[in-house]
């Protein structure tokens, strides 16, 4: 999945990767292209995790985890770098999911269960703010519930937002008429793809 | 000249009176002054509302002074920490109330409230349940929910290096929410790992002027809240 | 009026200085104290003139003219340096008036003549946002109009934002009861003050 | 890699179209693209809307478009120059429409189209003629003033060094508007100084990150208004 994320993000976009499956996406981008990384807590140009031994507390991604700064990379503030986010200035934000609905709402912060401590963290902002938003997801929860839907039962995270979902089983565009297929994973028939989807799926157009 | 070097981090905070709004910089334990932190947990102060992205780490820092009781109010983006069961424990009991802000907007409104700025629109939440009960108001097109500014009574924060005037530098991705929270305290106090003469710091350079800054303290070689936790500290 | 303002202003304040007579505060600064200047266009701890020769056109203040950084002078761009204006960070503002109202509202940006130019800068926010405003005027136009008055004929660029008033003849201070001599200048009576002010004067407070 | 290198300034700002919005940096001459804005007198762009602080001196730069009549309006705070009658017979002609904005305001409302704040509430011009018309709030007890942020098609920026990504830092007071346009415009056209290897600018020292950058130009030896004015140029 992240591979073909990667394959889809242009060259020298400015791209902003959720924690997960997005985080992989940064060891695939394809020869001659280059992208630049932004972590919501003060880096453009993040570089890879260092070498164990290396790492510096004091440098490290939205995650928490070590990583390192690339030549050209900059520091700022919560505020500036939420401007990034906001004003519209990062290209690509790419995200995990609970669940994907066919207008292209997204939910991926609280199940809405009771007893849940509400965490929300930068994903409001990213999928408010961010150009275009690619969702990378099991195509079902691990006790095969769907989790590309007609209508989200869980919280969102926010509305009419998601471009594109790559999943285990397909690629799929949010259009205007709800989901369509893009592209079948390797030995998965659009059949298997629809009854796992719980909401019309629109075969690929023809092209 | 005002005098802003203070002698200790207890004579730096020893003025916090219960029921005081403090922010606290850092994000994780990156740009967390955790000496100021602990010195106020020593000094005792109660019923306060906290500012901080998050609910802390293990049993040190700003997860210790939660532990204490001291904390009446989180007003937080992400209050689900690694490695700390304090927050949600008590959270869980009722005994904590959470105010919970995207990061971008409690950033936004942190930066508003220092720049004089009391409300202003966002697309963030809109559509969500974060949005409810606020004020939507379509601009241009686009629906937009109305948030308030942000600030409080003291900030503590966390920086590379200071000079006797109180600019600041920062290092690395420790700098997130300090600059910020400087500017929408009434009283700032900061822990810097250095303090330099005046001129030492390249105007061009400088993050924090030091109009934002009242306090200044040396704390030389501060203590690291992964190492603490890894070794198995429980402040206090 | 200059060296009066001066001494009034607490060692380490942060102090903004309008165009003209305000200008010349600095260099009334009482021995021992220090003030620390802040320009609009983006310096903190701005410093006196250069030597001719040595003027950097990069380095001017609102008024456009060359000056020099202090140690400890910080750089920034316009919006962080209007909001330590507006977020209230600078504790005095010495400016100009027109008219300045028993209210404390001032008026110091236009005449509000129909072929002027409108044209305000930096003042409406200075008023706003600053806390202590102290205003230096002569106490009459050229004309012998009184500039403290009961309400401002021309546009006002702030309301009730004023503390006090050093004219020529008087320092006068903007209480809930309105203007109230301070002090008057030597050789002056309060007679001539209250007859040159277009607003009732309230003697100075016994002490 | 995206290429931002520009050949020259006229390759720089070739794409601009009549009725653009263009931002131009500077206050005063202080960092004022002057080598941009000349190469836009060239290229011959009508019915611009220029956002700048002022409205140009002499009859070089800023002065100089206003005064070819390319500019059907200007977003600024202070429309009086020294030394420059060409906006003021404009003006009073009737043929060049004035939008006025308080400094900060200006300042504020560019920052926030930078930064996705459609719009925001404010202190400055709270009972006086400026605010007419806009919707005032209580906030707190306070009155406001509601502005709405602002953005543009292009900006114009004149830094000290740029990188080859665009990260930027800028000479003392030339920084002024720069940064905050930088990030409120569609396309951000940048003159430097001198063009430096990526890696050569220390990343704690960028003020403008080059996300906020679309393309740079070598200028290594800008003129200066002042200079150009002493000597009696005018531009074309």
């Amino acid at each position: 999945m992240a591979e073909l994320v990667a394959a889809d993000i242009p060259d020298g976009s400015y791209v902003n990767l959720g924690i997960g499956i997005p985080e992989l996406v940064a060891k695939f981008v394809p020869e001659g292209r280059e992208f630049i990384y932004h972590t919501e807590n003060g880096l453009l140009g993040m570089g890879p995790a260092p070498t164990p031994g290396q790492e510096d507390p004091e440098l490290i991604n939205a995650g928490k985890k070590a990583v390192t700064a690339n030549p050209g990379a900059s520091y700022f503030h919560h505020a500036d770098s939420f401007a990034m986010i906001r004003g519209g200035h990062i290209d690509v934000c790419v995200l995990g999911a609970m669940q994907v609905s066919s207008d292209g709402d997204l939910a991926n912060w609280s199940t809405g269960a009771p007893d849940a401590i509400p965490a929300v963290g930068g994903a409001m902002d990213l999928i408010a703010g961010v150009k275009t938003i690619f969702v990378t997801t099991q195509h079902t929860t691990k006790t095969g519930l769907a989790k590309l839907v007609r209508k989200c039962s869980y919280p969102l995270t926010g509305q009419k937002v998601v471009s594109r979902v790559y999943s285990d089983l397909a690629i799929i565009d949010i259009t205007p008429e709800g989901f369509r297929l893009l592209k079948l994973a390797p030995g998965v028939t659009f059949q298997e793809v629809c009854e796992k989807t719980d909401a019309p799926l629109l075969p690929a157009n023809e092209s | 000249m005002v005098e802003k070097n203070m002698k200790s981090v207890v004579n730096a905070i020893e003025d916090i009176p219960d029921g005081a709004t403090v922010m606290i910089g850092g994000f994780g334990e990156a740009g967390s002054p955790t000496e100021l932190i602990h010195a106020l947990i020593d000094h005792g102060a109660k019923d306060l509302t906290i500012i901080n992205n998050n609910t802390g780490n293990g049993e040190v820092g700003l997860a210790a002074l939660i532990g204490t009781g001291q904390v009446r109010k989180m007003i937080c983006s992400y209050p689900r920490s690694s490695h700390s069961k304090v927050f949600p424990e008590l959270y869980r009991a009722g005994k904590i109330e959470l105010e919970i802000v995207p990061q971008g907007t409690l950033a936004e409104r942190i930066r508003a409230g220092g720049a004089g700025i009391p409300a202003f629109y966002t697309a963030t939440t809109v559509g969500t349940p974060l949005a409810e009960g606020k004020e939507i108001r379509q601009i241009n097109g686009r629906d937009y929910v109305l948030e308030y500014g942000l600030s409080a009574d003291y900030a503590l924060i966390k920086c590379e290096t200071s000079d006797q005037m109180g600019n600041l530098i920062y290092n690395k991705t420790a700098r997130n929410f300090n600059p910020i929270m400087c500017m929408a305290a009434d009283v700032t106090i900061v822990q810097a790992r250095k303090i330099v003469q005046t001129g030492m710091i390249d105007p061009e350079h400088v993050i924090t002027p030091g109009i934002f800054v009242n306090r200044i303290v040396e704390v030389c070689e501060p203590v690291t809240e992964s190492r603490l936790i890894a070794e198995g500290v429980s402040y206090p």
